[in-house]
């Protein structure tokens, strides 16, 4: 039972929300409330766009307790447009093969089923392959 | 001058240990070692271990291991540093023995996996990574390094094949290696021909996860009174990094182990160029070729070829895994870094037999955790006579 | 003289803390345990804690939180000794900074309990008991010490009453703690009228389990350029015993605690009366008794007296339990021994208002592991001025 | 899936096996391989009789997951004849009350099932209360 724990990821879990640091202007995710980039306190909310490129990717064919029925799915790094990068399945991929340096962009999917047998289904962010003209 | 001497190795094979639990298996490799240190009473036991809560649920494991190795009483407390927690327990009983506050300890590593398999195990495994922003999205630390590669061979430009060397290397010396869980070498059609297990890693790019439990001695020179020819640590450093990859800057850059191998060359008083054998953590072979690099044995992105090149072999330029590494001896978590002192002792005393590495003086053993999230090195070094 | 100096602590309150993270509640901890030292640049983190890896799927925590409060780079590691993993990191920190290798440490303490609840927590706190032979057969901590306390009150021909005194001091000193989780002092009646847990325990002779999370920081004397009064280490010693209750020759005696305690007065060249406050392990009333006895502060049989005569309120004979203790601070596992370093230091600062033991110079933490399976002690000094 | 974990075992579960020190005679359980009383090398099986009396005892009402179904339920620390104590739940309890010196002696019981939902049953040593006049 992880309810407390999704409870308190759920802004960053569906909306991507990090922070944006009001020294430097530098952008956040995950949010971690101390800027890495000046060092000065950020806990500003930021909301990203959700775009990006795919900066490396790998498909998991053997996975872990949970999300077994996913498998196999493709995993990757995926650099945002605002700067941080953020690992997240790639999702309505279709026939189209995975490369780096391919626009994603966020979406909001099922990620697994909690594993304490009451079947709460856990929501949260991956990204999809953005048509080529669209961005 | 007071140095802090290894006196005492043990280990037991690395392989299935279907028959032993942890607690035999780590309470053996704690009397071979005291056996091989002459029986000296030891005043604390730092136990590396990764996964014996998730595993078989058995946590405060350095107190049961004391209690069942008839050593109750003593000073016991586990590590845990992921896959880094064997060298983690030895930086530890350094740090004791170094401090004069204990006299005489011992660091064991001990990891029983194969209790587990499939699913389960990749879930236990997905606990050394960030629970909130990588497990979550079902991320495997095999993929973590399947993404380093990834990268790697785009941004260097190099050939998928270009990784062979590591795991050719690894075999080979694993032939010579009674504890090893692979002892025959491999061809590099074997390779190039091995079965993907998370592009572009093939199952020959991941060393195998086994049970094994791997101990050590250590004492202050002063207080040394054997007569065999014991070998001194050097060096002692641990460093960490972001948790994350998507938190570094450059991930093809391990930092941890950049920073954490400086320091160790600073206290020793050597450069790169001075060590004469690496025991590098081959948990993936990327992980080798970066931490190759960010060791500073090699420029960024040279690796490869380095291991191509067979310089890395026990006749070598920088012979590495010369009793066949992770991925040959087997990849047995907190027990890693303890099996790695436990051979490079072996060589600094000559007793390496086939896989003698000629003139072995300085040892470089390095624990990584995670994707370089966190690195321990330590150089140790045959005693002047 | 060279002393190991604690120069900054800093807290969280102790309670139920649903809106923030095992990481968030460590980074805050050491932020303000940095900040109340002076800002100094720490080279080591060490983590105390007991069930990350099974209540919250998260191993690697030094690594974690050491990037989550800024200090990327620096060396980190998990602590682990049952429920003395709060009291080993403080000793893990002091052997750092002793050993000269490194120069100033954080000890952190952490634990984020109420994720869990019910017989999920039970199952967790069942890894720190034996695998095979005490969890395997449906045992619970609570249980075992139900059994220890049967024990007592039939050897020494007690009353159930008798341990009234433990839990009334700490909710009476509770009542002074901001950061305590209960805050107001209870009446012999309510003691009597609780609801009985495990025969003969109730629910007053347990702590309840709070998320938590505690800092210090150490450094050496000559290091130190603060213009506070730092407070001195003047003992270290952690010792254990068997991990099973059912392999003691005498369960009824502590032997780990009594070894323990007796290496700290050695170091410290002090007689338990010249303690002037002791912050006990009290997850139960029975573990507090029994500490009382094995540290040479009673007789065997005779705690429950010195408790329900006030011997150990604030103004007694050894205050013990001064912020309220695990049972009424609560109880946060990996935490709690540094809450108690803090607690301490606070004592020995004078900074302790209400709950200010007069004249406070030595005080004696110490933390339990199990049934008394591990024990680590410190005795903390003011510096003569 | 603890099933190598149980195969172990199932001599000290199933028959109560310990070890005897072939140097002092001493009666080991749980086995440990080195004798804790002379610490000598004790390796020789002993058979223990089952036999024994109450040392402590309790009850538990709020049991462990995979143990709820068995709640409440008593556990003892029992004292062999031949000398160890062991940890081990009391059953066949019936309308008697448990009492520390109580003579006692081992049956083997369904303990759980296993966490797996495999429904894999796992059976063990408990003890029972023995009859007053037919020790
Ligand atoms: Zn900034
Ligand atoms: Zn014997």
């Amino acid at each position: 039972m992880e309810i407390a724990r999704h409870w308190r990821l759920k802004q960053q879990r569906y909306g991507l929300v990090g922070e944006v640091c009001p020294h430097c202007d530098h952008k956040i995710f995950p949010p971690r409330d101390v800027c890495p980039n000046c060092g000065d306190e950020a806990k500003e909310p930021f909301n990203f766009s959700g775009q990006g490129e795919v900066f490396s990717f790998t498909t998991i064919y053997e996975a872990p307790a949970g999300f077994e029925a996913n498998a196999p799915y493709t995993v990757a790094l995926v650099k945002l447009d605002e700067g941080p990068m953020v690992t997240a399945q790639l999702t309505d991929l279709g026939e189209q093969p995975v490369e780096i340096g391919m626009p994603v962009e966020m979406v909001t999917r099922k990620m697994r089923n909690d594993g304490d047998e009451r079947g709460v289904i856990l929501y949260g962010y991956k990204f999809r392959p953005v048509l080529a003209g669209l961005r | 001058m007071e140095e802090i001497l290894i006196t005492g190795v043990g280990q037991i094979p690395a392989g299935e240990h279907w028959d032993s639990s942890l607690r035999e298996m780590g309470a053996k490799a704690v009397r071979l070692a005291l056996q091989n240190a002459g029986n000296p009473e030891p005043q604390a036991l730092f136990v590396g271990n990764m996964l014996s809560m998730n595993i078989s649920n058995q946590a405060h494991l350095a107190t049961l291991i004391a209690d069942r190795a008839d050593l109750v009483g003593i000073e016991a407390a586990t590590v845990e540093a992921g896959g880094a927690s064997g060298g983690a327990a030895i930086r530890q009983a350094v740090l004791a023995v170094k401090s004069g506050l204990v006299d005489c300890a011992i660091a064991l590593g001990v990891e029983k996996f194969t209790d587990k398999a499939g699913g389960e195990l990749e879930s236990a495994l997905a606990t050394n990574m960030d629970g909130d922003f990588e497990a979550m999205q079902g991320l495997t630390t095999t993929s973590q390094a399947a993404m380093l590669m990834q990268r790697y061979l785009m941004q260097y430009k190099a050939e998928r094949s270009a990784f062979a060397g590591f795991a050719l290397n690894a075999h080979k010396n694993g032939a010579g290696n009674p504890n090893a869980m692979f002892q025959k070498a491999i061809k590099a059609d074997t390779y190039l021909k091995a079965e993907m297990v998370s592009e572009p890693l093939n199952m020959f790019d991941i060393a195998p996860f086994v049970d094994g439990a791997a101990a050590i001695v250590l004492t202050r020179s002063s207080l040394y009174k054997g007569s065999a020819q014991p070998v001194k640590v050097s060096a002692s450093a641990l460093s960490t990094d972001t948790l994350s990859l998507h938190d570094r800057v450059d991930v093809l850059e391990f930092r941890s182990v950049a920073r954490c191998a400086q320091k160790a060359f600073d206290q020793a008083g050597l450069r790169p160029g001075q060590i004469n054998l690496f025991e590098y953590d081959d948990q993936f072979g990327i992980f080798a070729a970066l931490a190759l690099e960010a060791t500073g044995f090699c420029e960024r992105g040279q690796a490869w070829k380095m291991a191509l090149e067979d310089e890395i072999g026990v006749g070598g330029r920088l012979p590495c895994a010369t009793f066949g590494g992770n991925k040959a001896r087997g990849f047995a978590g907190g027990a890693t870094g303890i099996y790695q002192a436990v051979e490079a002792v072996l060589q600094l005393r000559g007793d390496a037999k086939a896989n003698q590495v000629p003139g072995a003086t300085h040892a470089m053993i390095q624990g990584i955790g995670g994707p370089g999230s966190t690195c321990v090195s330590h150089i140790l070094s045959k005693m002047e006579s």
